[in-house]
């Protein structure tokens, strides 16, 4: 199996030869792999290094928290990735949906809808664990559809608003 | 002198305050809100029982149901830990109305140092230095406050009159976003503390927050175990604290300490306290409050000085002279402390709630850990975000910032996400070695890194690679069993293999 | 100087050198049998190498293996922990002669400690007094030590000369007996050592057995870090240590600290050592054998006396001078260590095996945990049934005592037996907290109480009463579930939310 | 439901009466029972006591490690107990199977067949984790079948020999 995987913009070229073998960009490397305790928390071992990172799926993505730093890698196939590709499809841009990170109280919403934002700019403020989070722009665009009112209690991944 | 303790508290410090009266041999009562029947501090505790739902205005604020538990058990002692309860002197005065001692200061004290405007007063009078401020007493409205405010200058500080830990506490950087600030202010104090009252203080910058823990016996004595170094904070909320500090001289040191007993003294301070100061680049110093209470950075002050601090109080509380004379209290190495909360670093630091589904502690040498939680348990948005402290120990500070980089390596936490790659980064940075920082420093001067390391980009590549692939496989392994159409008993037989 | 570490051991010990080199910046390299793929020195260290089967002979025990990977891992030093390769001056000599740091004492000092037979004449030519026993070096056959045996009186013990941690050691009462005595003695040693050769040492009765820690580094210095403990034994192998004892006044200290510094400079020792010496009722002491590495029980001495041995110990390999004079070592407070093992109290101290499904540490004040073990590991029959070290430190051996007390209590490990009910109930003996002990204590004096607490059986009573009815009502689900013959997928599905 | 619980030769009658109330002999109490985190591991609340246990079945009976101690417990169902009893049968006496409690080498087997041994005899000495650990006999009684050799290795739970 050969998969491309990307991570914050750069390209990997994986290919799985067999259980103890990876080609890593052209290199093939010895490796050994495993869950540890049942857990998303993997060992591995590639050329005698020791690595542990707690790698777990996320919406699309996957996370990879390695020596305390955390990846987001987008893993695809390479054959479909190619296919894609020539299709000229984008995964990029499309709606952005804001959810709650966890159950709290919607204490204000400092944007409207239909409000140009950019990055950064605090689109609801959450009263949770006796704390006021702001919860911010992931990137420009404009609000859509605000889903949520000041003094609403919402439960985690409750969607609060979009951004177009 | 009492023999059964209540614990008003939950979380780590219930079962901090569990161990020390064990070690006494002390008997324990729990107490715990509908989502904490599972909680380490239910399951150590010699006996334990519900105070309601888990809002904490209708469990551990609810002093009526905490009085009759203490009744119904025969409990003799209440310790109130921190946070909740624990700066009442209503609840201080109804334990002692109803014969049960309060393991803290006299409802007096808690009193005159709760109400941080009184504080001030007290402490000025007594010739102690505080930050320039508001110097009134009372309810203040928030015109009177923006007039005040234009006399001390700004940047200042809005603070809760009740406050503590942050809660309520809002910068200003000039008068035309003051009035919405003091307005988020006072809500928030409001919800922590059921009180909204806020007060001015000028922002001193580039200043350190450090502050003495004391001592003070029934019998009049009043000691101090030095210093702990406070400054590393986010959002006026404490992240990393140290003990000694590297900022004090031995000169700086001895006159805090002095002062702190001196403040002590002012109120007519029994049990353990801790004085809060800023000190300026100058290295002047200025009274900040008082917490009449166990902090939640008590155990780096533990390690250096071999003092129990949580065993002191309940031998003060039972009437006993303090163990210690000033002169036997002497600094041995360093001690840092991280506080490992659930959040994401990576996200603002936004709270991360769910189950702990796995978790792995750094242990041996000059390593402590205090917490309340375990795998399996449940973080809930109802309480603060803390998974537990991490205390490291080493003969200089270089070597505990070198102890709790690896500490912090080893420690594994799956199902929520912690602050730990924050503090990680932060043992790297050169200003932190140093020593040089102030209270400003993570949120102005500290950002998580942002380029990685492409050597690592690839091993994550590599990981996420392997365990998508191994997911893909174990799926089409699942398609293909289910279409041999297996008898759900074998099913379970093999699922149970599997999950062995 | 050194930069990367192999570190030929695994468990426990393999995890504190690996945070040792981290702590100082050193790389380390682990090995590892096919039985130990997931074990925690694997998953902590920078590199991890595969050495062979289980079975120690064909890993742990392969000089051959090892010196390879040094080699293709760039390894400039070897720390060989203790067991396996500590002890065998065949491997520090083909270490050094590849270039590679042994980190530990030379080969000609492991050699004249490693016989003990030979370190006795040693050690008695330079004026320390041995215990009696035989006399000669060399093979001696069964009929020659049947002889000696008659000379030295009965009772006596058949130790392995190439021996240490009890192996090989059997107490012989009578003559009748000793022949089969000293063929399974042979026989352990042989499959312990690789060496079946065995020598006879007078049984001092009621005696205690006390250690002082040494360091020594290539400049020639030499100091010692007070003594350990450890009398409480069973079968000849250590299960609790203390320091300090409470056994020996500053005075014994002193002597038997001057004789242990001693008896290194007797071997031109460099690196960490132990003296151990028996102790009679008189107070009179006599050299028992040098261990020439590292002990398992070190803990105690660090939590005394703030020293890092393992530290230190590289710091000598690379060729520095101790940190430490003699008057810099004090001993502040009291530190007890608890070995805890997979076996059953309840059956004659059975090793246990199996995966360790649930695990919860005792951790806060005073408490230190050493283990190479954690939820999900397997204990396999291959290797020592230690899981963890457990130990703690007190102001006083009083507060030790209770807080061990505490932090036993604490401990929960769910999958395989351990010994810590044993540990508790030594705890709750009157005879340990006062101290009077000897090596036959245990099994002699001690037994794991049989009446049971009338008011706890009821509870217990209840408890496997709930807990079979849970089970029941469980299975009679199942069987009903089963009967509306669900689909599989929904049936994993359900299954899946039960065991979230 | 009513159970008899037997500890050390006493019994117990343990009643369930709902999710939160038990009668134990003829006492009702309030009871908050619960597994900890997915594991064995049971904490119980009763009248207000706080206990924490392991217990899990082993062969027929249930082991509970509480406070240091071990208990084994026979859990039957009143009612056929009664009927049991009624009937005379006994669930004492009966053939006794030592089995191997670890894998390990048999190094010796100091009884033989047919052989009359007391209680606390040593049956079989098997060598495991380094060190060689002696199985005795639970019970008196006459050794019945010797299944291994000595130099024989065996699997965890292999039958050794049988005690009639």
């Amino acid at each position: 199996m050969k998969y491309v995987t990307t991570i914050e913009g750069k390209e990997f070229t994986v290919e799985i030869l067999d259980e103890k073998h990876i080609r890593v960009n052209e290199l093939v490397l010895e490796m050994d792999f495993m869950a540890v305790s049942g857990q998303p928390v993997y060992s591995l071992l590639i050329d005698g290094k020791s690595y542990e990172a707690y790698v777990y799926p996320e919406e699309k993505d996957w996370q990879v928290l390695l020596r305390g730093r955390q990846y987001q890698a987008q893993v695809e196939d390479e054959r479909k990735k190619r296919l894609k590709t020539a299709g000229g499809l984008s995964a990029e841009g499309g709606e952005f949906h804001l959810k709650a990170p966890m159950p709290g109280l919607v204490v204000a919403i400092p944007v409207n809808e239909g409000q140009v934002i950019q990055k950064g700019q605090v689109l609801v403020i959450l009263e949770s664990m006796k704390m006021q989070n702001e919860l911010k722009a992931p990137r420009d665009g404009t609000v859509h559809r605000i889903r949520v009112k000041p003094g609403e209690s919402v439960e985690q991944r409750q969607p609060l608003l979009n951004i177009l | 002198m009492f023999k059964k303790v209540l614990i008003a508290n939950r979380g780590e410090i219930a079962v901090r305050i569990l161990r020390a009266c064990r070690e006494i041999g002390i008997d324990t009562v729990a107490v715990f809100s509908e989502a904490d029947r599972q909680a380490l501090h239910v399951r150590l505790a010699d006996e334990a029982y519900l105070l309601g739902p888990a809002q904490s205005r209708d469990s551990y604020l609810r002093m009526d149901k905490l009085l009759d538990i203490a009744r119904k058990s025969g409990a003799d002692a209440i310790h109130p830990g921190y946070g909740f309860l624990a700066e009442r002197e209503d609840f201080a005065e109804a334990c002692t109305e109803r014969g049960i001692t309060f393991i803290g200061p006299k409802a007096s004290s808690i009193a005159a140092m709760g109400d941080k405007m009184t504080a001030r007063e007290t402490v000025r009078k007594a010739g102690i230095p505080v930050v320039p401020g508001t110097e009134d007493i009372g309810n203040l409205r928030d015109e009177d406050l923006l007039g005040i405010a234009r006399q001390i200058g700004f940047p200042l500080l809005i603070k809760a009159t009740a406050g503590g830990g942050g809660k309520g506490m809002r910068e200003v950087s000039n008068l035309d976003e003051m009035p919405e600030l003091l307005k988020s202010a006072r809500r928030e104090a409001e919800s922590s503390f059921g009180d909204g009252n806020v007060y001015l203080e000028k922002l001193v910058e580039g200043a350190r927050h450090i502050e003495m823990q004391v001592l003070a016996d029934e019998q009049g004595n009043v000691i101090h175990l030095n210093e702990r170094e406070c400054s590393i904070q986010r959002r006026h909320q404490k992240l990393v604290e140290e003990s000694p500090s590297s900022f004090l001289d031995e000169e700086l040191r001895r006159k805090m300490g002095e002062v702190a007993v001196k403040a002590a003294q002012a109120v007519d301070y029994v049990n353990a306290g801790t004085i809060e100061f800023l000190v300026d680049k100058e290295r002047n110093f200025f009274f900040l409050e008082m917490n009449t209470r166990l902090q939640v950075e008590h155990p780096v002050t533990e390690m250096v000085t071999g003092v129990d601090i949580v065993k002191e109080q309940i031998r003060i509380a039972r009437g006993r002279p303090l163990s210690y004379r000033q002169e036997d209290i002497k600094i041995n190495g360093a001690a840092i402390e991280c506080r490992i909360n659930a959040e994401d670093p990576f996200n603002n630091f936004i709270p991360s709630t769910g189950r702990i589904t796995h978790s792995l502690l750094p242990t041996g040498p000059g390593v402590r850990i205090d917490t309340g939680v375990y795998p399996g348990f449940e973080i809930t948005p109802f309480y603060d975000p803390m998974i537990s402290k991490l205390i490291v120990w080493g003969e200089t500070r270089a070597q505990a910032i070198l102890r709790m980089r690896r500490a912090l390596e080893e420690y594994r936490i799956v199902g929520v996400r912690t602050n730990i790659p924050f503090h990680q980064m932060l043992m790297d940075s050169h200003r932190f070695m140093a020593g040089q920082y102030d209270t400003r420093f993570v949120e102005e001067r500290f950002a998580i890194a942002d380029e990685s390391d492409p050597a690592m980009m690839e091993i994550a590549a590599v990981l996420a690679t392997l365990a998508a692939h191994q997911q893909a496989q174990r799926s089409a392994q699942l398609v293909q069993r289910n279409e041999r159409d297996t008898s759900n008993w074998k099913w379970v037989g093999r699922w149970e293999r599997m999950h062995r």
